[in-house]
């Protein structure tokens, strides 16, 4: 009754199949059940992804190449930030009056996010693409972020009088990705925001996820739409599949 | 109105409805968040006292959310129907409890309470219920609905196929489509969150459902979980769209933060039923719900998650769902913070939803944030069969690689199959059976992937 | 015998089977007490991985404590069945759990299996089992028991009645016994806990258990929990003996703790025996065992609690015993620090015990020093009626006024009966429609004391 | 089909029984389950039960009238406490050189266990009554116990050289008594004396437990028998209830 991945006498016909996608597919069963190996690959992944969450962003493994300015939600430390996501949507006070007032078109936030590691392997490829993207946008410095939520971003933007706020921040950890990236786009920041006030654009990451050219390219058209429509949210869609041919899937 | 009660020589005093619903709820992280959660448990067991004796005509005139300031508040005192409130209309929400539990209380029964209930009579109750309570009052509640097929009937568990994919592949969701249909997935519906938010790619990944269903003559629904407004998009330019899915929370303001109205709602309902695309039944909505949404969109009113999340369902049932599922390990552990919070609100939100006349299914998950792993969700999904659940969500594995969580596996589903003795929607087993897809004992047989031919046209097989 | 795992880039290194056992153990606290629990999760799945790789035979060769230290290591070796043992030979720990859950695995092959089982094999592979894969295999098995009423049989669960009373006071323990009896609970065992060590009292029950028996004509049998030696005193001085409890445990040392030999339960068994008083059956001992008992006992070996508590289960199958139960979340948060730690024991106890051919109960239950509520016991109580468990104790209300913990209510059982469709033996069943204790729909009816007439002589009824 | 406890309208038909037991008899049901307000009442009282278990002895408040000598076990907290039994049988260092030798027949030890609220309201009183039961005995200096297991016992005994210990502990808390005391007694107490080497003698307390005159009654039974086995635990059993008629049963 054991079928699937591995079994060895005859070629596995899940074989090709499964280069299609990272999802779990054709898995060795016995019974109603899972095989014993892929229970155990995912309590393995599990325990790795866990691990993930508690993890921090160290700036200087960013390799920025420009400078940043470092700031600190409110949540003290990773246990805290987990439970408490009001204080992950907001600046510790003593960071909140050190930004610079800067109007500029748009600034970006690397931020930690459920997943420090995502921000750390994803933000800075993507920021350069969307930099070459957008030639004629004034950006603003570079905001790295611990312990952040993704509406941190309403309260930087404003204090740097940003036209638009970009979160570049970590999804939680998955099985499959740990280091899934997701871009929060939100016009005309300020605290309250809702998010039907925002667009987003995840799963960057490079198992199987979308790739930093083309999550700069999606974002610059985002951003272009947004400002057309002088807002973003619910009323502006990412129909950039519709703007080149043929459609990327990476 | 305020509230009393005196525990081991105590006086506990409760300022209002919602500060008593707050306090009276079992321990969860959410509700500590925004501070509503009772201090400590003899508090929390006095609410309960004191909330056993207040009468639920009570609920008819206190609001835990202002008329004025919620459109889901007028909603459910305009849509309250006193004739089929009447049978309970004398009772405190203890003596409810109570009958609730009785032999009396049948489907029959139960059935034709629900349009008489407020949200907050039932999530009142549901703090007086143990688990076991929850369960034993939920089996015996049945709401059936139907598109392609009936979902809901007794014997039966509904699965929803989420063949999602990090950059919406068309290839690779193919290739999770067959491998759960292979093992007999997707009655409740063939339901694919889509990764980004293109209209475009939502036409493209609803025609290929589409064509899936129709080559293999499948008798069931489908599903692309996009924005509303999308799908609204997508039934315009003539996609062809079986079931409008939505994201609802329990208050005005938390539907706005989701970016969704009544009115959009409304809209959208009737341009999907304008579709006539069911065969068996016209309920083409499809909601999820999850305790935590409002409070994480800041729109709580410091009313607890549960009571909340009650409202929600008050939101749905105005649409005649096909399917209704709270996603609840899915929001994180900032709500549910452990394996015992969740399977608690899954419970909960079961027993209400089925109390409030919706079609029930759950999402049985966590997320890798939150203190639980797969046998929480074990638990769960057992517990959840013996409460006579609609239908339950599916990934390959296990693993969702595009939301990034952990929910049950098709495999899950053949093991609750096997225990509880139940089986998918008629018309789908039915369907299996001409598919040969089940064996002599009418199991699913170890299916390769040529037992469903050409589905991935180009890929060898 | 070093065994090794490389996980995640890591090469990890177990020095020999009783570390690897412990390594491989879900959490829980009893085993970081003694030290053994794995240092975090991936090394946990680490320990998992190289257990999936012993071959059963392994087992064979390495003992978790030496043969010359522990007769229960020796009881083992010494009764191991290697014709039984055949069919899963060749396997390694990883196969063997795969092959359980085969649908080949089924009621037969199990059964045929036990005498080939030793307790480190059974441990170790519920330790690469989710929860609904201990439920999914236990359930498969069937072990039956009989007295004076068969248990154990397809769509029955038995249940204990347990009237404890603090100072022994026999119409106190009447009333209690009486408000299980019409609520339909027994037929496992009428069973008290005796307060104090004293013989006489302890004949004084068993005499005044009996009478009851035989007054009613209950097809049930009864016993007092009191100290082995105590029991043999009372056969001895002409005491109508039922059924001969002990409290045991997984090694030598720790069955001393407990004043107890395999020689003394050997000469219990006999004696009680010899007094021939079953009438559909000859299995005359009853076992409670429950995990952290031997690490109470400094008695453990650094082997996880686990293992240990298997290792009790070969010793009660020396003994043909009518009942075994884990008394799981009884000993406390010492060893089962919470619910779900409780849970997961309450499932691989039971699965652990069937699979070794035992009768398996259980005491679904908790102490007010333990992170536990009735939710828990609501789960677990599920839970294991999905398995297929044997019986479970009850007392009245669900708290036992005596031993100070909460274990089931006799409403309990009536719920489990309904949603799981479930009956008690045969025998008693029988009984219950006798006495009309059962309204039409075979539900216990709201019984007043009179319904057993005469049952207190001088209490007014 | 509610029925039991206060439905009104007819004579409960068991109000009589529960007067034989604290034990849950004649509960109101409904359907399979029990009634809410049994169910709440449950909860309440867990509540409660649990707060006993947390609560520290105030030797202050046990008005000995005697000297006595207070130690702790390695146990620093209640938290700790529940968690490590192994903690809780050893004496702290400073303590352990502090006690002295005083060889004796019996040593008493007042001993919080799992409840404090046993060990002050019941220790006390026994330990009046045993005097009195056994004049012919020399006894020891009474030891007040923090954060004790039974076999903290052992080591108290061996130290202060007593033939015998007796540790008065208050057992874990139940929902009808959480003030119920233990009396554990063990002959030739020394570090690792096993639990069959000891008696033991519960559920004293006054919710329908065992009273103080009945357990000194039986202790000093259980101490004569003893002293006459020169051992004590599973050989010996309790045959108080044979030395005097009528049977007490409080
Ligand atoms: C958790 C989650 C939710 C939760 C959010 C509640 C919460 N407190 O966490 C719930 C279940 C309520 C939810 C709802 C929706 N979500 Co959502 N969600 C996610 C998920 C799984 C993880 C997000 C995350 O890790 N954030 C990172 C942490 C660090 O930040 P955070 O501040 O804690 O999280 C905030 C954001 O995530 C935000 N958020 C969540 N979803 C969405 C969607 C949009 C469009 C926006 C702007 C913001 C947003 O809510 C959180 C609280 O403010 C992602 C999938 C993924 N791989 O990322 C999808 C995802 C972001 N959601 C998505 C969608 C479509 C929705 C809905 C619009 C669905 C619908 N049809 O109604 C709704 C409404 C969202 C809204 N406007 O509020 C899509 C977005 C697609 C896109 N490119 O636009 C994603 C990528 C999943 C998918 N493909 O379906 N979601
Ligand atoms: C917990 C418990 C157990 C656990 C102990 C394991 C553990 N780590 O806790 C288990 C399930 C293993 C157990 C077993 C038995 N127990 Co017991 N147990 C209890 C209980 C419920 C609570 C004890 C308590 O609160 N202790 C207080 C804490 C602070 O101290 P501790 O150091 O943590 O606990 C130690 C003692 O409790 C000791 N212990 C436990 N039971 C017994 C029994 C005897 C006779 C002795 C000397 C010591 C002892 O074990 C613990 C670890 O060393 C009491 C009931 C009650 N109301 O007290 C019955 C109780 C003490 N046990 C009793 C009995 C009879 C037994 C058994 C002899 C039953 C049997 N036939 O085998 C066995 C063997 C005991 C032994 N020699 O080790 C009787 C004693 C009657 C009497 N007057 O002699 C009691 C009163 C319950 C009863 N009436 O049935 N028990």
């Amino acid at each position: 009754m054991i079928e699937g991945r591995g079994t060895g006498l005859t070629a596995d016909p899940w074989a090709t199949l499964r280069g299609l996608t990272h999802a779990r597919i054709g898995l060795g069963r016995t019974g109603d059940a899972l095989a014993g190996r892929e229970v155990r690959a995912l309590q393995a992944a599990h325990a790795a992804a866990r691990r993930a969450v508690h993890a921090t962003l160290d700036p200087a493994r960013l390799a920025l190449g420009e400078p940043f300015i470092e700031v600190k939600s409110r949540a003290p430390d990773r246990g805290v930030f987990v439970r408490r996501p009001d204080l992950g949507r907001r600046l510790r006070a003593q960071d909140a009056t050190r930004l610079p007032h800067a109007p500029c078109d748009v600034v970006f936030v690397i931020a930690d996010g459920l997943s420090a590691l995502a921000a750390a392997r994803q933000a800075p490829g993507v920021l350069e693409a969307v930099r070459v993207a957008l030639p004629e946008w004034t950006i603003g410095p570079v905001i790295v972020a611990h312990n952040a939520r993704v509406a941190l971003g309403d309260e930087i933007g404003a204090l740097i009088g940003a036209r638009c706020v970009v979160m570049m921040i970590g999804e939680r950890p998955g099985l499959s990705a740990a280091d899934s990236l997701s871009l929060y786009l939100t016009w005309g920041p300020r605290i309250g925001r809702m998010d039907s006030e925002r667009n987003c654009l995840s799963n960057i990451h490079a198992h199987g996820g979308m790739n930093h050219d083309e999550a700069a390219f999606r974002l610059a058209g985002l951003l272009r739409g947004a400002r057309a429509l002088g807002r973003s949210g619910v009323a502006l869609k990412d129909d950039s599949m519709s703007a080149r041919l043929p459609p990327a899937t990476p | 109105m305020v509230f009393h009660a005196t525990l081991q020589g105590e006086r506990y005093r409760f300022d209002d409805l919602r500060t008593l619903l707050a306090r009276a709820s079992p321990l969860r992280s959410g509700d500590e968040l925004i501070g509503v959660a009772a201090a400590d448990p003899v508090e929390r067991v006095a609410a309960r006292e004191a909330l056993a004796n207040v009468p639920l005509r009570h609920f008819l005139n206190e609001a835990v959310i202002p008329f004025e300031q919620c459109d889901v508040t007028r909603l459910v005192v305009e849509r309250h129907d006193a004739a089929a409130f009447a049978p309970v209309a004398h009772m405190t929400v203890g003596q409810w409890r109570d009958w609730l539990l009785g032999y009396e209380a049948d489907t029959a029964a139960l059935g034709a309470l629900a349009r008489g209930l407020t949200p907050e009579m039932v999530s009142a109750v549901s703090k007086l219920m143990r688990n076991q309570d929850l369960i034993a009052v939920a089996r015996k509640v049945r709401v059936v609905t139907a598109f392609r097929n009936t979902q809901g009937l007794t014997g039966r568990l509904g699965s929803r196929l989420q063949p999602n994919h990090p950059t919406d592949d068309a290839r690779g969701i193919a290739a999770a489509l067959l491998d759960g249909l292979l093992l007999g997935a997707g009655d409740a519906v063939l339901g694919i969150n889509p990764a980004t938010d293109s209209i475009e790619t939502g036409m493209m990944l609803v025609r290929m459902l589409d064509d899936v269903r129709l080559r293999y003559d499948i008798p069931t629904q489908s599903c692309v979980l996009t924005h509303i407004t999308n799908s609204l998009a997508m039934i315009e330019r003539g996609a062809p769209v079986d079931l409008v899915f939505q994201s609802i929370a329990g208050t005005q303001r938390a539907n706005e933060g989701f970016g969704v109205s009544l009115a959009l709602l409304d809209e959208a309902h009737h341009a999907a039923r304008s579709l006539r695309r069911g065969s068996v039944g016209e309920n083409v909505m499809y909601f999820e719900t999850g305790q935590g949404a409002a409070i994480s969109a800041d729109a709580h009113f410091g009313v607890d998650q549960q009571t909340l999340e009650v409202r929600a369902y008050a939101v749905a049932r105005e649409y005649a769902p096909l399917l209704v599922n709270t996603v609840v390990g899915f929001i994180g552990p900032e709500y549910l913070y452990d394996g015992k919070q969740i399977i608690r609100a899954g419970l909960e939100d079961h027993f209400c939803g089925k109390l409030m006349g919706l079609p029930m299914g759950c999402d049985v998950c966590y997320t890798n944030h939150a203190e639980a792993d797969q046998d929480d969700s074990d638990d769960l999904m057992m517990l959840l069969a013996a409460a006579g659940v609609n239908f339950l969500i599916a990934v390959p594995g296990g693993d969702d690689v595009m939301l990034n969580y952990q929910s049950l596996s098709y495999h899950d589903i053949l093991t609750l199959r096997s225990i509880y003795g139940v089986a998918p929607a008629p018309e789908f087993e039915h369907w299996l059976d001409r598919m040969a897809l089940l064996d002599g004992a009418r199991r699913l047989s170890a299916n390769p992937p040529r037992a469903l031919p050409g589905f991935l046209n180009d890929a060898r097989e």
